[in-house]
């Protein structure tokens, strides 16, 4: 058990570390940079579950394990599908640019 | 009912109160997302988070997570000296996280960056802002539980409970890596 | 008082599609609940206890049913499905309608309980009334300054709601003459039911004369004290001077210029 | 010192004087026998502090009837405002008009249909899967008062403040913001779901478990009854949407309290965000009140034709389907917000593909009937009530998930008939069958039928007389909650036909209520002494009506009398839920030092429980 925490926390340390790194000093594309560091993110939240919470090592059938799957894919749900149609809904909304070409300027059809 | 069915059944319990604690994390995620842009002409997030600040934070907060996980040893091990050390530990390590928190807060509000300037900030004193806010709920838990080890032994009774305060402890990191990414790495990139 | 089913008495380009589309989605459904209520009906008169029909207690599956059940809603739903997706796009609000003459713009401005329409090429505003020439595209540029409305004329389109800070559109055509009724779907406060007003399809000549008519007798907009909320406002023209009236109302709500 | 509360805000216009009034006579009445009996002391330990879910189910199910009550007396006021007072002087309102409608809709869907459904589920869960008690016998009592502290938030305005929120029953904003409603009316109605939201969220989380966890040796996830199949995917919607609600609602009251600009229309707020979210818990929400009824009536279904249901996997594959689907289509609900033609596609079709599993678990209740013996008890009538409504309330459903379709009639009456067709042909009958079909068990005594058949046909007759006009005036482009509308339109004729209709109705509960005192008055005659009175099958009808506090002696499936243990009554429940309410008195008043008081009495009552150890007693049975 000990091995496990201790495992798991040096591991949570790099993963962090890595990622504030990568940020400071702007190693990568911006695109590749948010991938990159959402997928470290991601990475330290399955070692944490696996070494701290000992996910999936329960006796008999694992509710623990179907309950956090349920709730992983509702939160993906919730999250990505806000921001899908915000920014579909957002589409009509003036942008600043709009809004500075428009100013004054009548536009006639 | 024997004692470990009872013990089985309120840990799913709380592990599926959890889940739910994380659903509700899962809304603020999203309204960040979609309102951090709105800054409302005022300043915006890489104009006033200290990336090596919060460096130090979450580094403070897995350590209390790895210690927790130390006390916990301890009480399986039935060692009530050692239990009380590592969960004082833990303690200690929350509370100066905590502390740093409200020290972030109060630089925000004191350059007039309240949750009343703009959408972004709302959102950004509202998320963080509830993590503290279990954080502190997680704290007065552990203080309660440090009284009863204490005063009544480790008893089946209290283990069984300190196993939840751990699984609480660990979840609240769990909630702060994707806050420290999402919130304050993804201002600067 | 002969009754108006608006949505099976469509006058506009827009709305006749979507008369036909609900005719032809009731249909495909009924081929569906039809037989789910006769078999309900049927089973209920026929194996009633007293009548001492055939008894096959320990019958309680049978998979080529159920997969021929399937089967058919999945077919059912995948035909109703194909016509939502194109009529999606067909009938999409934003789409605007080609017509080989020149459409219009009006610019539609929900205000606490009364709509506020404004014809940015003539330079005029009316209050709960709007006119335009038939078999002409209409560009509606939607916007509010007060809780959400939803500007609906069922007989010549479907609905768009009309918020605070945002320019949301809505393409219409009317394909006769005649006044037709226009309100407020969505509930906005106290006055809501008074968010009430006709939009007139008219000959071109008559729409031209009744610009004229406004130019000519209306006093011009005061719009903040428009605004004020106010219920059950009657029809009224307005001069419009101010050219950038819509954007000014939309920006009042926009996003303040980033001025770090 | 009391915030913004103040003496004008007693009750000062007739509706809230007349509702104080008669609040207080009720109360008064019962006070003085309670004393006069000196029953104070019964109340307070059999059924206040009971932790048996049987007690806490009767004292659910008791509470969503008064609020039945009054949830249908706001539906008669609206539509008598509408057939009749249209166009005359001394109609409601605007104000109190729009007052009602969002105060009937959140009664009818949270306070009466889920109450009731908790009630029945806390009672026949554990009876069904062969449990002594639910999972978590405190936190289940804590829910139920967090329940009754929802309720009182909701009755609480004709006491004090005068006005409960007029922004419809999901009050978007910006008309619920700070601006348009400046008022403690939406303050009301956020604090009276919050706190009830938590108090299911709790229940969810603990019937959840109880049938994870407590189920009988031998019953296994596939021999469970349809019932427990159909509570299990419901308690699984609530864990997995509730918390959205509690959520969406933290956001709009720090909106309103403390000057955040979330779904401010101005400083980058977002009202749309509100929208969106709103419905991510609002859909779902829909289908929890509606799935446990498919459970009820495939079990009453398979009972009144004495055959097993046809295709139990299939049925379960379906519920499956549905619960999972139902998380995957809330933008049919704002189609007409601007979204694009594909983002509206796709959710139009998901909205379809969920009629397929329904079609199939129908399709299974009916072909369950197919070379059955077929008695028409009142439990099998309303199932045929259910077919004959849920198909056209389904079809119309799925004619509004076609984005095209929905931008005609989206908020049109068309949508209200839908809705109502679904919730009231669906989950009212679904309910009306499950508590005529458990009556017995529960209360030991059987309901005249007679009466209880003439109810359902006044019911299923004035459901179409009432709702039928309503799809009628939909076809007519008629919008939903007008307060006026002008009779040029020629509407008045078809709102007074769906008023008879109502008038129906009304006498169809009023039947129910004759049944119910006619059943206890003559509770000796009809005895239920076999305890399985439909000859049913299930775990509940093998155990004496009603059943022992223990539910069972032996736990079906194992052999021997063991001692057990149950746990003790206990008040902190109470106590908790009182605590929290000042939580909301405070917020809503803005009596902050209340908020404060509340807070920290609850910790501390939480602490207390959790600190006690002996919170059970031991059963010996010889």
């Amino acid at each position: 058990m000990f091995k496990s925490y201790l495992l798991g926390f040096i591991l949570s340390i790099l993963l962090t570390v890595a990622a504030y790194l990568l940020v400071v000093n702007n190693m990568l594309s911006q695109g590749v940079l948010i991938i990159v560091i959402l997928a470290l993110a991601v990475i330290q939240l399955w070692v944490q579950l696996i070494m701290f919470l000992h996910l999936g090592q329960e006796t008999g059938p694992r509710w623990k394990l179907i309950s956090w799957i349920s709730t992983a894919s509702v939160l993906l749900i919730v999250v990505i599908g806000s921001i899908v149609i915000m920014n579909n809904l957002n589409y009509h909304v003036p942008s600043d640019q709009e809004i500075i070409e428009n100013e004054g300027i009548h536009q006639s059809h | 009912m024997s004692h470990t069915e009872t013990h089985e059944r309120s840990l799913l319990g709380f592990w599926i109160y959890l889940m739910t604690d994380l659903l509700s994390f899962g809304v603020l995620f999203a309204t960040y997302a979609v309102l951090s842009p709105n800054t409302a002409g005022g300043p915006n997030a890489k104009e006033l988070f200290s990336l090596p600040f919060v460096l130090i934070e979450t580094l403070i907060l897995l350590t209390s997570s790895f210690t927790v996980g130390l006390a916990m040893l301890a009480v399986f091990k039935q060692a009530k000296q050692q239990a009380l050390i590592w969960f004082g530990v833990t303690f200690l390590l929350g509370l100066t996280f905590l502390g740093m928190e409200l020290y972030e807060f109060n630089n925000l509000i004191a350059e007039g960056a309240s949750w009343e300037r703009s959408a972004f900030l709302s959102s950004f004193f509202t998320l963080v802002g509830t993590h503290g806010l279990h954080i502190s709920v997680g704290l007065l838990w552990m203080a309660v539980s440090m009284v009863m080890i204490w005063k009544r032994g480790l008893t089946p009774f209290i283990n069984s409970k300190l196993t939840r305060l751990a699984l609480f402890w660990h979840f609240l990191d769990i909630v702060w890596i994707f806050i420290f990414t999402i919130v304050y790495l993804l201002s600067y990139v | 008082m002969k009754l108006n089913f608006e949505l099976f008495n469509p006058k506009g380009f827009i709305s006749e599609q979507q008369t036909d589309l609900i005719i032809t989605v009731v249909a495909l459904l009924l081929i569906a609940v039809i037989p789910a209520l006769v078999l309900t009906f049927t089973f209920a008169w026929k194996y009633r206890a007293s009548k001492q029909s055939k008894f096959t207690p320990n019958v309680s599956g049978n998979t080529k049913l159920q997969l021929g059940w399937l089967g058919f809603l999945i077919l059912i739903i995948i035909s109703v499905g194909t016509l939502a997706f194109k009529n999606s796009h067909a009938l999409d609000p934003r789409k605007p309608i080609q017509s080989e003459k020149q459409a219009i713009t009006i610019q539609v401005v929900a205000l606490e309980w009364k709509w506020l329409f404004i014809y940015p090429n003539s330079s005029i505003a009316s209050v709960n009334f709007l006119q335009f020439p038939e078999d002409t595209p209409i560009n509606l540029e939607i916007t509010a300054d007060a809780p959400m409305n939803s500007f609906l004329i069922p007989q010549l389109g479907g609905q768009m709601y009309a918020m605070n800070g945002m320019k949301t559109s809505l393409h219409i055509m009317a394909n006769e003459v005649g006044d037709y009724r226009g309100f407020s779907s969505n509930i906005s406060g106290e006055g809501f039911s008074g968010m009430k007003f006709t939009a007139r399809a008219s000959s071109d000549r008559d729409f031209n004369a009744w610009v004229e008519t406004a130019r000519i007798s209306s006093g011009s907009l005061n719009y903040n004290e428009l605004a004020k909320p106010s219920k059950n406002n009657l029809p009224t023209t307005y001069l419009v001077a101010q050219t950038d009236l819509f954007d000014s109302i939309v920006m009042k709500y926009g996003e303040p210029i980033h001025v770090r | 010192m009391f915030g913004r509360l103040s003496l004008e805000a007693l009750p000062h216009e007739w509706y809230t004087l007349g509702a104080v009034v008669s609040l207080g006579l009720g109360g008064l009445v019962a006070a003085i026998f309670l004393s006069k009996k000196k029953l104070w002391g019964w109340l307070w330990n059999e059924w206040l502090t009971s932790t048996d879910p049987k007690k806490i189910g009767i004292m659910y199910i008791i509470v969503a009837l008064l609020m039945l009550f009054r949830g249908f007396l706001d539906a008669a006021m609206l539509w008598f405002q509408q057939a009749v007072l249209n166009g005359t002087s001394y109609g409601l309102s605007a104000d109190h008009f729009q007052e009602i409608f969002t105060a009937h809709g959140v009664i009818m869907v949270i306070f009466v249909t889920m109450g009731l459904m908790f009630g029945l589920m806390n009672y026949i869960i554990p009876l069904q899967i062969g449990a002594r008690d639910v999972a978590f016998p405190f936190i289940n009592s804590l829910s139920f008062w967090l329940y009754v502290a929802g309720a009182i938030f909701l009755n609480l305005f004709f006491v004090l403040g005068g006005d409960f929120s007029s922004a419809g029953w999901l009050a978007y904003p910006p008309l619920s913001g700070l601006e348009y409603s400046p008022g403690v009316g939406v303050d009301y109605w956020i604090w009276s779901l919050q706190i009830s939201g938590l108090g299911t969220l709790l229940g969810g989380i603990n019937i959840l478990v109880t049938i994870l966890k407590m189920r009988a040796p031998g019953m296994t996830l596939m021999k469970m009854p349809m019932f427990t199949w159909a509570t299990l995917c419901s308690m699984v919607l609530i864990v997995s949407t509730f918390p959205l609600l509690t959520a969406t609602l933290v956001l709009l009251s720090l909106d309103r309290l403390i000057g955040t600009h979330f779904f401010t229309s101005t400083m980058g707020g977002n009202p749309m965000m509100y929208v969106n979210l709103i419905w991510m818990w609002g859909h779902p929400e829909v289908y929890i009140i509606m799935i446990p009824s498919f459970g009820i009536f495939a079990q009453v279904v398979s009972t009144f034709s004495r055959k097993k249901l046809f295709g139990y996997s299939w049925t379960v594959a379906s519920l499956i389907a549905v619960t999972l689907l139902s998380m995957l289509v809330w933008l049919h609900h704002f189609f007409t917000m601007g979204a694009g033609a594909n983002v509206n596609a796709f959710f139009g079709i998901m909205t379809m593909i969920i009629a397929i599993p329904t079609g199939i678990i129908v399709f299974n209740s009916i072909m369950t009937m197919y070379q059955g013996r077929i008695t028409f008890g009142t439990p099998m009538l309303w199932f045929l009530g259910f077919v004959s409504t849920f198909s056209f309330g389904g079809m119309a459903g799925v004619m509004l998930s076609v984005p095209a379709i929905d931008f005609q009639v989206h908020n049109s009456l068309f949508l209200v008939a839908h809705f109502h067709t679904m919730a009231i042909g669906g989950a009212l009958f679904g309910i009306f069958a499950g508590f005529s079909f458990w009556f017995s068990k529960i209360t030991g005594f059987k309901l005249n039928e007679k009466i209880g058949k003439a109810a359902f046909w006044c019911w299923i007759v004035g459901f179409f007389v009432s709702f039928v006009p309503l799809y009628v005036l939909g076809f007519m482009g008629a919008t939903r909650r007008l307060d006026q509308y002008d009779p040029s339109t020629g509407w008045q004729s078809l709102f007074i036909i769906s008023f008879v209709g109502l008038l129906i109705i009304a006498t169809g509960a009023f039947l129910q209520v004759l049944q119910l005192i006619h059943g206890f008055l003559k509770r000796n005659e009809n005895k239920d002494l076999t305890g399985n009175p439909w000859e049913a099958e299930g775990l509940e009808w093998s155990t004496s009506s009603p059943p022992p506090d223990y539910n069972f002696a032996v736990i079906p499936g194992t052999n021997k009398i063991e001692e057990f243990h149950m746990p003790k009554n206990t008040p902190i429940g109470i106590y908790v839920s009182g605590f929290v309410f000042l939580v909301g008195f405070g917020a809503v008043w803005h009596i902050y030092w209340l908020t404060a008081l509340g807070i920290i009495g609850a910790i501390i009552c939480v602490i207390i429980r959790a600190l006690d150890e002996d919170t059970e007693y031991k059963v010996i049975l010889k």
